[in-house]
């Protein structure tokens, strides 16, 4: 019973998804194919240029064939690059994908250990400036962080040499570095979110009274905290994790532009740019479901952890 | 001792009074013209002429900076309100009316979330040309999700509240049990999402503009002065701090009101 | 001490209350949680309704109230059925019969004064002018023991004590004549329970009301109650007058609550009828009679049938295989000893 | 009556042994090697205006003693129970006197001393089951947690420990309860694994939080009867604190009552529920709704209980006692011996007391 809700949910979903992609695309005043060839273009120019946009023909037509192709991963032809959607965003996938899990990953070694000593620390000296950084954390653009970084650690401390990305077939270690001040950057405003998130659930299971009774027992503070509090206080912090994966995908559009990185968000950029319907429809298609299937499996493992849903 | 959330809220609103009295103030006046170009005095530093010195076509940063100003609260402001009333749409039929309503209405709030970020402002400013209008209203759609679920919950809470269902027992309609008790136990809730909302906005602006798919020239914009700054980066780089300390500290100041508010709201109920 | 009309006041005829559990379709579990449930009660008089937690008593009170729409059965107020009126009438039977909550903390809105909480009712049913509200809510301050100065104040700079005087006088604005009280003096230290039960003593005497008395405390049903109807997992288990009840209950439910009450006389506790076993999941109630699982006198016939509910002499009945139907037996004789 | 449990059974038996052991108040300072818990002039302050809860709290259990605190809420009855543990929340801390178990001085002892007592010598059992279990940990993780840190057990002597403990409070199928998680029981089943919890390393004093306020009145009895049969195959002492009269009646040997932070009035069950002496205790019987007071008024202490910081100099129930004089405005009384283990804090002496109707 509960999976079939729980996979309904799903496809009702990305059902929604798939419309809003396709109909954003078709309110475009106008002929969108006539906009981008212009006012000379001859009739079977357009005509031709419609067809290989998929616009010729009545508007659901358009869409099941465009939805039926989604399901084959056949997202079309980008018109400017003439190649298909799906092997131009392949090219480009790795550094993206690479960027986001270093910057996921940083997020979680900081945020986690910063989030329990705040807790811990409650009210103290130590709880007060996490708190502050965290406010601030949130506060900054993740692109102007990102150019502060490139500023410190690029020009003036030359530990980054900066806008030369290296493949990582070619050097791993080189790669992982070109990679670094932009993970950096994106993970200062997840780091506040899950700092933030953790210190609450954890002053929250800490007024709970199987903490007392764990006390009660004669266990040490440390034992309490960290077998008792920390095992409750994780479980909701895990749906924050999805969350922060979405907002990191969408950062990275922006900051491979600041450390100038060949990812999905140059791509996207270039595009958009040239009015590349296609192209752009296919990427943000992708970005979406990727967000919705990390949601979907990131509410699983949240079910998954807390026995009292795991065994209803 | 006053408590912690009162002073963060009062801090917020310090920083906010701040810069908005300065957006006001752009309004009539701006030290130099925003467009007034002086290539000889291109990139010079802070002094007493140029507070925050001048940019590759010699223009004062500090006046662009004011000018800027104005375009955040403006986008802020309007993408607030197309939020909160489009989300009170939502929310408010969602929570009341549950059922399968609520559920489309749901999937259909978790569709706009997997946009996440820019995502959503970028469809629509590819669709539309970019500019100022566009970008509101981009950013406009992108806080309906937020203001929805925090709606939607205000009125799954209070729905079954027991005083709720003691007032429908004494005879009372639908619209007194949601106008006279529903409702003001949801508005702090949405002026906590009002701020954040707000704070958001700022920063999907500076972010778009940045790309330059936001706000376009002439109007003025911390996240394009950010991208003209960044070539500069060597030789001038107090150029491009003096735009994103404005956009943090605007941010900060929202955050903090509305955290301030929120655990205000907490303590009370 | 009550006044009886040959009329009964309030009839709950066969109520039921069933939710959707678990599963779909066949599968679906039902959860009962009033299973026919018929109460008379007399005009002037206090009805107990006692039992255990999850036993139903609440939801059949809710139900009474119009607050909870039946699954099955109806409910008359002097002799007419309420579901079906309509207009005007509906509107006269919902000031008769009034609710007061367990929690007052949570049934009074937290944003409202007290005076706005008083008026609530005179608002709804637009009863008299902004003046007239206002001396009635004063007027009402007065009889429930607190001076008129409270009315600009919040439930929450009131204590528990003074909360559940609100909450009963809320209920009392629109002059009923039956009163549902769901536990109203759980929540409240010995010293403040008394005075409100004398409170709810003196209010039933000055209007001659009726009332429907829900706890899980023996002794302040005993205290209050005429009659007493006891409940386990949603069905009525037996009905008595209340001295008949505490003294000889037919019931070996009844008699376990009865001898669990701890008292002050240090001997009592030796002989005490220990239950065995938990208070079953309402999800999974036990087939046949609901008590088989914890009965130290269970019976293979418990495990197989519910036993009906049968009359026992005047003003008595029971639900249980002990007390067969056919068999001619000596009302009032308690079947198993107590000691 | 084949029917009956052999619990039952046992409870008919002549009353326990401890009933007949004259429990004197022993004068402070003199250490009889029967007492096991000594609270001497006990305060515990508000941290931040030191102003005390609770104050000049005199008590004493002896071993395989029962010894009840009753009182309404928020006289101090929890704080009294959480200073001796060590468990005070943050705000609050100890002011003075003394508190010894076993001998050993608790008040002076390090925060790493009393943690190595807790659970190990005294143990605490609290009100709400439902919330008392750590969700996300099994019961058998929760219960082998204490064997393995006080008594060193392995893992399969530890489980098997634990099983018999979980037999010994009653519940049904123990191997079944240790992998099961808290959500998984009712609130009966639950205070049952809390109590084995608090006993499986032989503590010599259980303290019980207003362990039954919670629960059904036929699931209360088969706890109370746990706790007492314990007491008896274990002589372990228990201080049961507690707001309901009948339940201390039932189970305790000797009770303590507690108004505005103080002890008002001490001494057997016997000696408090024959003939209670403090207008305070008078009051709280005479308010209970027993079956004889049926049609007649119940007997309401007027007044409310005065708040921390209005409490004055006299004794604290003056505003609301009707035999209040002069002397009871300005001075306090102090708990003074009225003969056997009877002690009250009020100036009325016996004699001189109008008749109160008890």
């Amino acid at each position: 019973m509960y999976w079939a809700r729980k996979s309904f949910t799903l496809l009702l979903t990305l059902a929604f998804v798939l419309l809003l992609t396709f109909f954003a695309f078709r309110i475009i005043p106008g002929n969108p194919a006539s906009a981008i060839l212009g006012m000379e273009a001859s009739q079977e120019q357009i005509s031709e240029l419609e067809q290989k946009l998929g616009i010729e023909g009545p508007l659901h037509l358009q869409f099941f064939r465009w939805a039926g192709g989604v399901i084959q991963l056949d997202f079309g032809h980008s018109i400017r690059f003439s190649e298909p959607v799906l092997s131009l965003i392949a090219s480009r996938l790795p550094v993206t994908l690479s960027l986001a899990a270093m910057s996921l990953a940083i997020t979680l070694l900081v945020a986690l250990p910063l989030g329990i000593a705040a807790a811990r620390a409650r009210g103290r000296f130590a709880d007060l400036f996490i708190s502050l950084t965290s406010q601030l954390g949130l506060a900054i653009p993740s692109f102007w962080m990102g150019i502060v970084l490139i500023l410190v650690f690029g020009l003036t401390l030359k530990w980054f040499t900066v806008s030369t990305f290296v493949p990582w077939s070619e050097n791993a270690w080189l790669a992982l570095k070109s990679l670094t001040l932009p993970a950096i950057a994106l993970a200062v405003p997840q780091i506040a979110i899950v700092v933030r998130y953790l210190r609450t659930t954890m002053l929250e299971q800490m007024n709970e009274d199987y903490v007392r009774t764990a006390k009660s027992k004669g266990l040490s503070n440390a034992n309490v905290y960290y077998k008792h509090v920390l095992r409750n206080a994780l479980i909701p912090v895990v749906t924050v994790v999805g969350i922060n994966f979405g907002e990191i995908l969408a950062g990275s559009l922006v900051i491979e532009g600041v450390f100038t990185l060949p990812g999905m968000g140059r791509l996207l950029m270039t595009a958009i740019g040239n009015r590349d319907y296609p192209l752009v429809q296919g990427m943000v298609l992708l970005i979406a479901f990727t967000v919705i299937i990390i949601n979907f499996v990131v509410d699983l493992s949240y079910r998954w952890l807390d026995p009292k849903i795991r065994l209803k | 001792m006053e408590s912690k959330s009162t002073l963060t809220m009062r801090l917020g609103l310090a920083i906010i009074a701040l810069l908005g009295t300065m957006a006001a103030v752009s309004l009539l006046y701006v030290p130099y013209d925003v467009n007034e170009m002086n290539i000889a005095g291109r990139l010079q530093s802070p002094g007493a002429l140029h507070w925050f010195g001048t940019d590759n076509f010699g223009r004062d940063i500090f006046s662009r900076v004011m000018e800027a100003s104005k375009t955040a609260f403006l986008v802020g402001a309007v993408a607030v309100t197309i939020g909160l009333v489009a989300g009170f749409i939502i929310g408010a039929t969602a929570g009341y009316l549950g059922g399968w309503t609520d559920e489309v209405l749901m999937r259909m709030i978790d569709a706009l979330l997997a946009f996440p970020g820019i995502l959503l402002a970028l469809i629509l400013v590819t669709v539309f040309e970019p500019n100022l209008f566009q970008t509101m209203i981009a950013i406009g759609v992108l806080s309906v999700p937020n203001f929805a679920r925090v709606i939607r919950s205000g009125f799954f809470q209070y729905k079954e509240a027991e005083f709720v269902v003691a007032a429908r027992g004494l005879g009372a309609s639908h619209a007194t049990v949601i106008l006279r008790h529903v409702m003001p136990h949801i508005v702090s809730p949405i002026i906590v999402a009002a701020s954040l909302s707000f704070s958001t906005a700022i920063l999907v602006e500076a972010a778009l503009s940045y790309l330059g798919l936001g706000v376009q020239p002439p109007d003025p914009s911390w996240g394009r002065m950010l991208s003209e700054s960044q070539s500069y980066i060597g030789k001038a780089p107090w150029f491009a701090l003096a735009p994103g300390v404005f956009i943090a500290l605007t941010v900060l100041g929202f955050n903090l009101l509305g955290d301030g508010l929120r655990d205000l709201r907490d303590k009370k109920t | 001490m009550s006044k009886h009309h040959d009329e009964p006041l309030i009839e709950l005829n066969g109520l039921f209350k069933t939710y959707d559990g678990a599963g779909f379709g066949a599968a679906k579990k039902k959860v009962h949680a009033v299973h026919d449930v018929s109460l008379t009660i007399m005009p002037g008089e206090t009805l107990g309704l006692v039992g255990e937690s999850g036993c139903g008593k609440s939801t059949t009170g809710r139900m009474a109230a119009r607050l909870l729409q039946p699954s099955a059965g109806n409910i008359t107020y002097r002799g007419r059925d309420l579901s079906l009126l309509r207009g005007r009438e509906s509107k006269t039977m919902r000031k008769a019969i009034q609710y007061v909550f367990q929690d007052p903390y949570a049934s009074l809105n937290p944003k409202f004064t007290i005076a706005d909480l008083l008026e609530e009712p005179l608002r709804i049913h637009k009863l008299g002018d902004k003046a007239e509200r206002r001396r009635q809510v004063d007027a009402m301050l007065e009889t429930i023991g607190l001076n008129s100065s409270y009315a600009r104040r919040y439930v929450h700079e009131l204590s528990g004590g003074q909360r559940q005087r609100i909450g009963i006088a809320r209920a009392l604005m629109l002059k009923p004549e039956f009163l549902i009280l769901d536990e109203p003096v759980s929540a409240l230290d010995v010293s403040v329970q008394s005075q409100i039960l004398n409170l709810l003593k003196d209010l039933q005497k000055q209007y001659g009301l009726t009332y429907l008395f829900i706890s899980h405390d023996l002794n302040v049903v005993h205290y209050m109650s005429d009659r007493v109807a006891v409940m386990y997992m949603g069905k009525l288990v037996e009905i008595a007058d209340v001295e008949g009840l505490y003294h000889a209950p037919f019931h070996p439910y009844t008699q376990a609550l009865i001898s669990a009450i701890p008292s002050e006389q240090r001997g009592k506790r030796s002989e005490r009828r220990l239950l065995t076993g938990e208070i079953p999941d309402a999800l999974s109630i036990p087939e046949g009679c609901s008590f088989h699982t914890r009965c130290p006198y269970v019976r293979d016939s418990c495990r197989r049938e519910t036993p009906p509910i049968i009359g026992m002499g005047e003003s008595r009945t029971v639900r249980c295989h002990l007390y067969p139907v056919d068999e001619g037996l000596d009302y009032g004789e308690t079947k198993v000893a107590l000691g | 009556m084949p029917l009956l449990t052999d619990w039952v059974k046992k409870a008919i038996e002549p009353e326990p042994s401890s009933q007949q052991r004259n429990c004197r108040l022993p004068e402070a300072g003199e250490r009889d090697e029967d007492e096991l818990l000594a609270v001497r002039n006990l305060s515990v302050n508000v941290k931040s205006s030191s102003r005390p809860v609770i104050e000049g709290i005199d008590l004493t259990v002896g071993r395989g003693e029962i010894v009840g605190i009753v009182g309404e809420s928020g006289c101090g009855k929890s704080v009294l129970s959480l200073s001796i543990m060590g468990l005070l929340p943050s705000a609050l801390k100890l002011g003075g006197g003394e508190l010894r178990l076993n001998g050993q001085s608790l008040h002076q002892a390090s925060q790493r001393q009393i943690r190595s007592m807790r659970g190990k010598h005294m143990s605490m059992i609290f009100q709400d089951p439902m919330t008392s279990l750590n969700p996300t940990l099994t019961i058998g993780e929760q219960l082998t947690e204490s064997l393995r840190l006080h008594l060193k057990l392995g893992g399969r002597e530890a489980r098997e420990r634990a099983v018999l403990w979980l037999r010994r409070t009653g519940l049904p199928r123990p191997e079944a309860i240790l992998s099961s998680y808290p959500h998984q029981l009712s609130g009966g089943m639950r205070q049952r694994v809390m109590i084995a919890i608090a006993l499986c390393c032989e503590p010599e004093l259980l303290i019980a939080d207003e362990p039954t306020t919670a629960l059904d009145v036929t699931i209360q009895a088969q706890i109370l009867d746990v706790l007492f049969r314990i007491r008896e195959e274990e002589q372990t002492s228990i201080l049961f604190i507690s707001h309901d009269l009948g339940v201390i009646a039932e189970l305790c040997d000797r009770v303590a009552v507690m108004y505005a932070g103080q002890i008002v009035e001490q001494g057997t069950v016997e000696e408090l529920f024959e003939s209670p002496q403090h207008p305070y205790t008078i009051g709280l019987m005479k308010s209970i709704p027993k079956p004889e007071k049926k049609g007649m008024r119940l007997y309401a202490i007027p007044g409310t209980v005065p708040s921390l910081h209005d409490r004055g100099e006299g004794c604290r129930f003056q505003s609301r006692c009707a035999h209040a004089a002069a002397i009871c405005l300005d001075a306090m009384p102090a708990l003074e011996h009225r003969g056997g283990s009877h002690a009250v804090r009020c100036f009325l002496a016996s004699g001189e007391r109008r008749e109160m109707d008890v």
